[in-house]
């Protein structure tokens, strides 16, 4: 019992208090709908991190899931009323199998031949979803997007006019895939995956089933990234293909990972809140000229990558530990 | 007849796809980067391109002599000043992730500077040839593809020339497939590296060159051709030079000629999904060498 | 004058120090052998002399030439070559080409005609396989190609590390025949080898790395006499 | 929610734009930030907004990046943070229908002058208006304007080639003209969509001429609408017209990437520079001065829009979002600048002005440069000019 | 001696191209021995391994492990059956910790992260890395590459146990260290196949050898039978072969 009020514990644990907090201070639906995003964004970049983390596999199609949990979802909702609550696991369970549909046929393919792969897979995505206005009878929009239907203060459908609830599901979201990835990292998948990130021949000589490992990742990562577009469609309430699952978005998941640190267990969350607030503050601070905005946006990132190419973690591990050692310290002054 | 236009159309187009394919297939062999900034560096070219004609007139094809060495030197510097400092911190990596970041950083930063500084606007050199065409009773061949098609040949022949006898081409091969034994050959790594890149996007900017009499420029141009050249240079096997021609030119085929039997946007699917079970059969792509990866 | 003079470097990696205060130097015309157990630091001293890592005190200097601050490549063009630990030749080239590619120095690209012969008369398998894909030669031929690439570049100091790793015994007997043989002709050879009773049997003088630190250092034959050695290294 | 504040402490109006201010969208963006901006500039020059003292009008510019996820969050930011009175925007449709629905949301009135997806007023909406004509409206007039041509010149039209992006704008387009074009009795032989900003349109040109259609309909932005052009023109497609539908076609760019291949297209849309309307010459003469180009039809919509707005702020003499959404509920001006758009500009229960005049222009070299000829009706059409009907040919 | 058979392959073949890397080859290896393979360089002994680690499926013939056809399975499900192999050219997971290197292949048996740092810890001792265990596995010399290499296949607690030259690139002290612990292996009841060119260790350790050139077996005997063969000392050893 004793262990847990030592700072590796008690930090953590004031962080989410204070996270959960934050709400009762900030009153701005705007800030909130910012936060809210920025959680979901951290989110995502986890999500992606347990296949292009901790497996090595740098999937540059992550859209497609957050697609496929949206779409899902939505069209359940809009169709026969079924509560988003559910649709979170059945377009999680979707996107899954999306996961391993892509994973199936990209198993054999390594390093950049598998990127440029989901690339591949994720462009003709998008486009059937351009072209398709109808699946059976069910509309789903083709180009002109889809639009969620509101039906205002509706918590059983996960529809909500304050932001507030936004803002703590986000955070809920996020503090689960935190807390899978903490244990993933210590478990006996999270070792096989980095064996397959480090060496695949070494690992299938090890008896690991390279395969479906990969797979089980594919899926997982797919998973809760197709979890997140349920989200993100009763969140933004309008699904357009280009956006949801093009480039753009698969890109983005992709750069807050990597430049927060991919293969750690908090380096997409720094990532993703760092970038993002940096992505929704210059665009604010910078949108009278056309274009400087995201140039310097690009800027940052350039320079983020030139002088801590392993991620933001980095910025944040060293002063954490000092402060837990720090805090450790005095723990025990105090107690003599 | 209207098979036999869109052959031709499809190897035309095919080669200048092939010739933007060749810069990226060459970063990536030698460097291991995938360079997603290629697209932003093929706007750059179109655009200085055509203020060149623009304001003095110069025939795109003439602006070569500038824009080449320009282009070179951009990449040049781009790999020396950001480029080598990540990789000299990812040393021991085999795909050096970060750089790759970089990359599309700078990509975001290139497209939106033109932005502010040239605006949005879409720009197109409308040189002589630039609607001509070749009519040959019903058929009709684009003057401007015609020409880009021959540079992209040329461009390719030379190259690939320059890869396999020359000392320096030799070297950067060597570097590609070992960078630290390199070193020990006497080879500067380094320079190779910001020659490799430099050609690279001088390879770009000529396919943004002969692009401009026929295509329209803009900030976000990029954006249009860097995927198909993406699944180019997987298709014709990372690294290889002529896996990336011809690779341009299946693309450039299947994308005229099935669209004479679908819509252009299933198309696009076609292409998409024939490229993934072709990467079923074929995991290191048509040239690619397994033992690369 | 020596021609490669080593003075007091130390070399770290990050926190950790692998070479402490070593020196040696080796003159014109030597065969010199360093010898020590695995991980006593040899490759960093002979990565160390190319440049590839940089001492963090001391220098290295090469005919009175301090050589320590150069890059890799421009120790490389002074003559100073190295055929490196496990081969590592560029696998998807051909015999020729990986040939062509050692002597890639200005000055070695001069004689490169005439050295491809001399590689040639001295190892004649490798002139049957001129265009064999390099990846695709059993290991002796690799290390035969290994060593003719670096004998392109024209070196005045040739450094081997552990050439007879993995090698039949005889193809040890053999690439060892092939040194001496280089070394007849001006080469001057500092040779890392864990084969210690053959390696010091081919050379004038060697040095005893343990740990990081020089501890012994003499003629061949002091060497093979010396109890430690003996215990240590011959197995005797 | 919005800010309401009693009207004798009113210094200045702010006004949330939301617009694709980068990324491709970025020059139609660029072009409605200036339209705005030369209106407001008048606005404010001549006294700002009377009846709430001469309050002027203060605009702020949000880039949705064309994302219609960005063009939420900023629609959350003008009304939360910067207490916006209300928000025009948002050029495109895909960002429009959400953003528009973060307004609904907080009761702030939402001012659409450009996007034409039908749906964005078909939605039970109360606060959205919008001033642009709903897409098929266009389609419903292109159909029209061939059967007329059909007729006037006898030259019978029976097939109809659909070339459009696939896209929101497109596929509505495509919805429309399928409606029209049955009722009318014209066959389809070719509905053909393509991906927006494609890299070659060759093979989209191959099939139309191997099928030989009566008619060419397009519905594109810019740089495909100048590939399609330049594309038929290398390959001496020949029908009896070529008919665009506003956006690409109608963008200041297309004619400086296309030159004189686009002569004797036709164009819909509901405004030119030669229309016959009080006020259309001196306006576009000043944009002009200042800009370096003419206006387009979205220009002028997003010109208008802000004359609606002040006349509505007058009307209203509040803040009060409520108040605002009554005055443009019951806008009804016939007078003033905002003539060279509608002689009438109101707005139905849904919120969608009535009546969009449309109007079909011919491109035309005149003196050398070329220059887009209101042809269509008879009545709106420039003095002395007449169709040309069929397409002459590309050997002119 | 009524041993059992553990492993055994029959006429086994493979074809690289036109290339026979192992030709027709069948021997058996009986539970509890210790079996050498050795061989001119490009012999095919590698091969060999890969061949019966399922890295490579043979061209022709049968592998069969106590007597199940374990021909044609994939590399991890023959580990799974107990297997172990170790890599002549070393593949750690460079960038991770030795001791985590090792728990990867302890995992085979265990789900559980604390069994799997036991077994791992005590691998760690026979090999003698434990006061390594804690260096990121790149950062290793050569030895304790090879020694991690065999502590991971350890780890699966295999039945047999493959070493491709582990003792390659030791000196003669290292050497004696290293078959030592290659005894301390064998004691605890595993039947070992290893590929050696430092021919006396090989002889040292092994009950019997194999002698590989071009793909075929030649010779086959006690080490003393084998290294006094004509054929062997042509094609392996050379003539001047007997000084150290
Ligand atoms: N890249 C590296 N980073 C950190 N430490 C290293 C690195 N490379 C080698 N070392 C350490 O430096 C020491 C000396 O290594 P070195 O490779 O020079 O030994 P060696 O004498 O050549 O051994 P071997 O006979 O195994 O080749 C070893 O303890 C090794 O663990
Ligand atoms: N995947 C492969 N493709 C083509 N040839 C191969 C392949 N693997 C091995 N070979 C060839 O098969 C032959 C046997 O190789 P192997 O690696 O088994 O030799 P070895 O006996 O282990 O030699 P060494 O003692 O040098 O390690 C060699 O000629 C080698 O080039
Ligand atoms: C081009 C415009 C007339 C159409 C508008 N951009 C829309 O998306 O609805
Ligand atoms: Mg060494
Ligand atoms: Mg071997």
């Amino acid at each position: 019992m004793r262990n847990f009020i030592t700072p590796r514990y008690y930090l953590p644990a004031l962080m989410i208090f204070i996270l959960l907090l934050i709400p009762l201070f900030i009153s701005s639906p705007y800030i909130l709908h910012i936060m809210a995003m920025v959680l979901f964004w951290a989110y995502l970049a986890s999500a992606w991190n347990i296949v292009g983390g901790f497996a090595g596999q740098l999937s540059l199609g992550h859209g497609v899931y957050v697609a496929a949990g949206a779409y899902v979802s939505s069209l359940l909702f809009a169709n026969i009323g079924l509560s988003p609550w559910f649709g979170m696991i059945i377009g999680g369970l979707v996107a899954a199998l999306l996961g391993v549909i892509v994973g199936y046929p990209t198993l054999r393919l390594r390093g950049a031949y598998y990127a440029l792969a989901t690339v591949g897979f994720a462009e003709g995505f998008r486009v059937i979803l351009i072209n398709t206005t109808k699946i059976g009878s069910w509309h789903t929009g083709g180009a002109e997007g889809f639009l969620v239907p509101l039906l205002g203060d509706a918590p059983q459908h996960m529809q909500f006019m304050s932001k507030v609830p936004y803002y703590y599901l986000a955070l809920v979201l996020l503090l689960i895939i935190v807390g899978f990835s903490f244990w993933l990292d210590r478990s006996k998948l999270g070792y096989y995956l980095t064996a397959i990130r480090e060496d695949e021949d070494a690992a299938l000589a090890l008896g690991i089933n390279t395969a479906r490992a990969k797979l089980i990742a594919a899926a997982l990562s797919a998973f809760f990234t197709g979890v997140g577009g349920v989200y993100y469609a009763q969140l933004i309430r309008y699904l357009e293909p280009n956006a949801i699952a093009g480039a753009i978005m698969s890109n983005q998941i992709v750069f807050l990972a990597i430049v927060g640190g991919r293969g750690t267990v908090l380096g997409p969350v720094i990532g993703g809140i760092f970038l993002t607030i940096i992505g929704e503050m210059t665009r604010i601070l910078f949108d009278q000229v056309m274009g400087l905005h995201l140039f310097l946006y690009g800027i940052i990132v350039v320079l983020f990558v030139i002088f801590k190419p392993r991620g933001l973690i980095e910025l944040v591990e060293k002063p954490y530990e000092k402060l837990v050692k720090m805090l450790n310290g005095r723990r025990v002054e105090g107690a003599s | 007849m209207g098979v036999l236009s869109s052959i031709i159309n499809g190897i035309l187009m095919g080669g200048v796809y092939g010739l933007l394919a060749m810069g990226l297939t060459l970063i990536f062999g030698i460097m291991k980067i995938i360079n997603f900034a290629h697209g932003a560096f093929l706007m750059v070219a179109m655009i200085l391109s055509y203020w060149l004609w623009k304001i003095m007139g110069l025939d795109p094809y003439l602006s070569i002599i500038i824009i080449a060495p320009l282009m070179f030197l951009l990449g040049y510097l781009t790999q020396r000043f950001t480029i080598k400092p990540v990789l000299d911190a990812e040393k021991d990596v085999r795909e050096p992730i970060g750089a790759l970041l970089l990359t599309a950083g700078l990509a975001v930063a290139i497209e939106n500077f033109i932005l502010m500084v040239f605006g949005a606007d879409y720009l197109m050199a409308k040189t002589a040839y630039s609607g001509a065409s070749i009519n040959i009773s019903s058929l009709s061949i684009s003057v401007p593809r015609l020409y880009a098609f021959v540079t992209s040949l040329v461009v390719a022949f030379l190259f690939y020339q320059f890869l396999i006898k020359t000392e320096l081409g030799r070297a950067m091969r060597a570097t590609g497939q070992d960078r630290g034994v390199a070193l020990l050959m006497g080879i500067n790594v380094s320079k190779v590296y910001s020659i490799a890149f430099g050609i690279g996007t001088a390879l770009a900017g000529l396919a943004g060159i002969v692009l401009i009499p026929f295509y329209y420029a803009h900030p976000s141009v990029g954006a249009v051709f860097i995927t198909k050249a993406f699944i180019i240079v997987v298709l014709g096997g990372l690294g290889s030079v002529h896996g990336a021609l011809v690779g341009g030119l299946i693309i450039g085929l299947i994308e005229s000629v099935a669209a004479q039997y679908m819509t252009a946007t299933w198309t696009a699917i076609l292409i998409y999904f024939a490229f993934l079970a072709f990467l079923l059969l074929k995991p290191s792509g048509l040239f690619g060498s397994r033992y690369e990866w | 004058m020596a021609l490669l003079e080593i003075d007091n470097i130390s070399v770290y990696y990050g926190e950790m120090c692998v070479l402490r205060d070593v020196s040696a130097q080796i003159d014109s015309g030597e065969i010199i052998c360093v010898v020590g157990a695995n991980g006593a630091g040899k490759s960093t001293l002979i990565n160390t002399i190319s440049g590839l890592l940089k001492p963090k005190t001391g220098k290295i200097l090469f005919n009175g030439e301090v050589i320590s601050k150069l890059e890799p490549y421009q120790i490389v063009e002074k003559g100073v070559i190295q055929v490196p630990e496990g081969r590592r030749l560029f696998p998807n080239m051909s015999v020729e080409e990986n040939l062509l590619i050692g002597s890639y120095t200005p000055t070695s690209r001069k004689k490169r005609k005439e050295n491809m012969e001399k590689v040639f008369t001295l190892l004649p398998r490798l002139a049957e396989r001129r265009k064999q894909i390099a990846r695709t030669m059993s290991g002796g031929e690799q290390q035969m190609l290994a060593i003719g690439r670096a004998l392109m570049a024209d070196p005045k100091l040739l450094m081997l590390d552990e050439p007879s790793l993995g090698l039949a015994p005889k193809m040890v007997s053999h690439v060892l025949e092939l040194i001496q043989n280089i070394a007849a002709q001006g080469v001057t050879i500092l040779l890392v080898e864990q084969n210690v009773y053959h390696a010091l049997k081919l050379c004038n003088r060697g040095y005893v790395l343990e740990n990081g630190s020089i501890t012994l250092m003499g003629t061949a034959e002091e060497l093979l006499n010396n109890p430690h050695v003996k215990k240590a290294y011959l197995g005797l | 929610s919005g800010g309401g504040k009693s009207s004798g402490e009113v210094k200045e109006i702010k006004i949330g734009n939301i617009l694709p201010l980068s990324g491709s969208a970025a020059p139609v963006g660029k072009i409605g930030q200036q339209a705005r901006d030369m209106a407001v500039e008048e606005i404010n020059a001549a006294g700002g907004i009377k009846s709430l003292g001469g309050a002027k009008i203060k605009m702020i510019y949000a880039d949705s990046k064309g994302d219609p996820a960005t063009g939420v969050a900023e629609a959350e930011r003008l009304i939360t943070q910067e207490r916006v009175a209300l928000i025009t925007g948002a050029y495109q449709s895909g960002v429009t229908l959400p953003a528009t629905e973060v307004a609904e949301r907080y009761k702030v009135p939402f001012v659409c002058p450009v996007p034409s997806e039908d749906v964005i007023t078909e939605r039970g909406f109360k606060y959205v208006f919008r001033l642009a004509e709903k897409t098929t409206w266009r389609n419903r007039e292109q159909v029209r304007f061939i059967q007329d041509m059909a007729k006037k010149f006898g030259t019978p039209v029976k097939t109809v080639a659909l070339i459009y992006e696939n896209t929101a704008w497109g596929q509505g387009a495509v919805k429309g003209w399928e409606k029209y074009l049955k009722e009318a009795g014209l066959k389809i032989v070719l509905k053909e969509p393509y991906p927006a900003n494609s890299s070659d349109l060759t093979p989209v040109v191959l099939k139309v001429k191997q099928l030989k259609p009566d008619v060419i309909m397009m519905c594109s932005y810019v740089s495909d609408a100048a590939l399609l052009t330049n594309t038929f023109a290398e390959h001496k497609v020949k029908p009896l017209a070529f008919i665009g539908t506003s956006g690409g076609f109608a963008d200041p760019v297309y004619f400086k990437t296309t030159g004189d291949n686009s002569e004797y297209f036709f164009d819909i849309s509901t405004w030119e520079p030669d229309v016959n309307r009080p006020f259309s010459k001196e306006v576009n003469e000043k944009f002009k001065q200042k800009y370096g180009y003419p206006m387009n039809a979205e220009a002028v919509k997003a010109y208008t829009a802000m004359y609606v707005i002040k006349d509505a702020l007058e009307r209203a003499g509040s803040l009060d979002p409520e108040a605002i959404r009554k005055a443009l509920a019951e806008t009804k001006l016939t007078s003033g600048v905002t003539q060279m758009y509608a002689s009438e500009i109101i707005f139905d229960e849904s919120g969608q002005m009535v009546n969009a005049p449309l109007i079909i222009s011919q491109f035309r070299k005149i003196n050398g440069k070329m220059e887009r000829v209101t042809v269509w009706p008879e009545k709106e059409a420039r003095p002395g000019w007449k169709p040309v009907w069929p397409f002459p040919g590309w050997d002119k | 001696m009524p041993a059992k058979v553990l492993l055994e392959l029959k006429n086994v073949t493979i074809k690289f191209g036109g290339l026979t890397a192992v030709s027709d080859l069948s021997f058996k290896l009986f539970e509890g021995e210790i079996v050498g393979l050795i061989g001119p360089n490009g012999a095919g002994k590698t091969t060999v391994f890969n061949l019966i680690s399922g890295v490579y499926r043979p061209t022709e013939g049968e592998i069969y492990l106590n007597g199940e056809n374990i021909t044609g399975l994939k590399p991890f499900q023959i580990c799974h059956r107990g297997i172990g192999r170790t890599f002549q050219v070393v593949r750690p997971f460079g960038g991770k910790s030795v001791l985590y290197n090792v728990m990867v292949g302890a995992f085979l048996r265990t789900n559980d992260t604390r069994k799997s740092r036991e077994k791992a810890l005590e691998v760690l001792q026979l090999v003698g890395l434990y006061n390594k265990k804690d260096v990121l596995a790149k950062n290793l010399t050569i030895v304790d590459r090879k020694r991690l290499e065999v502590a991971k296949a350890l780890a699966t607690e295999p039945k047999l146990l493959l070493l491709d030259e582990v003792l390659a690139g030791l000196n003669p002290a290292e050497v004696d260290e290293a078959v030592e612990m290659i005894r301390q292996i064998h004691k605890s009841g595993i039947t070992i196949l290893l590929i050696e060119h430092v021919l006396k260790a090989a002889m040292a350790l092994s009950q019997r050898i194999m002698v590989l050139d071009y793909g075929k077996k030649i010779a086959e005997g006690s080490p003393e039978e084998v290294t006094s063969n004509p054929e062997v000392i042509k094609a392996y050893l050379g003539d001047n072969y007997g000084i150290a």
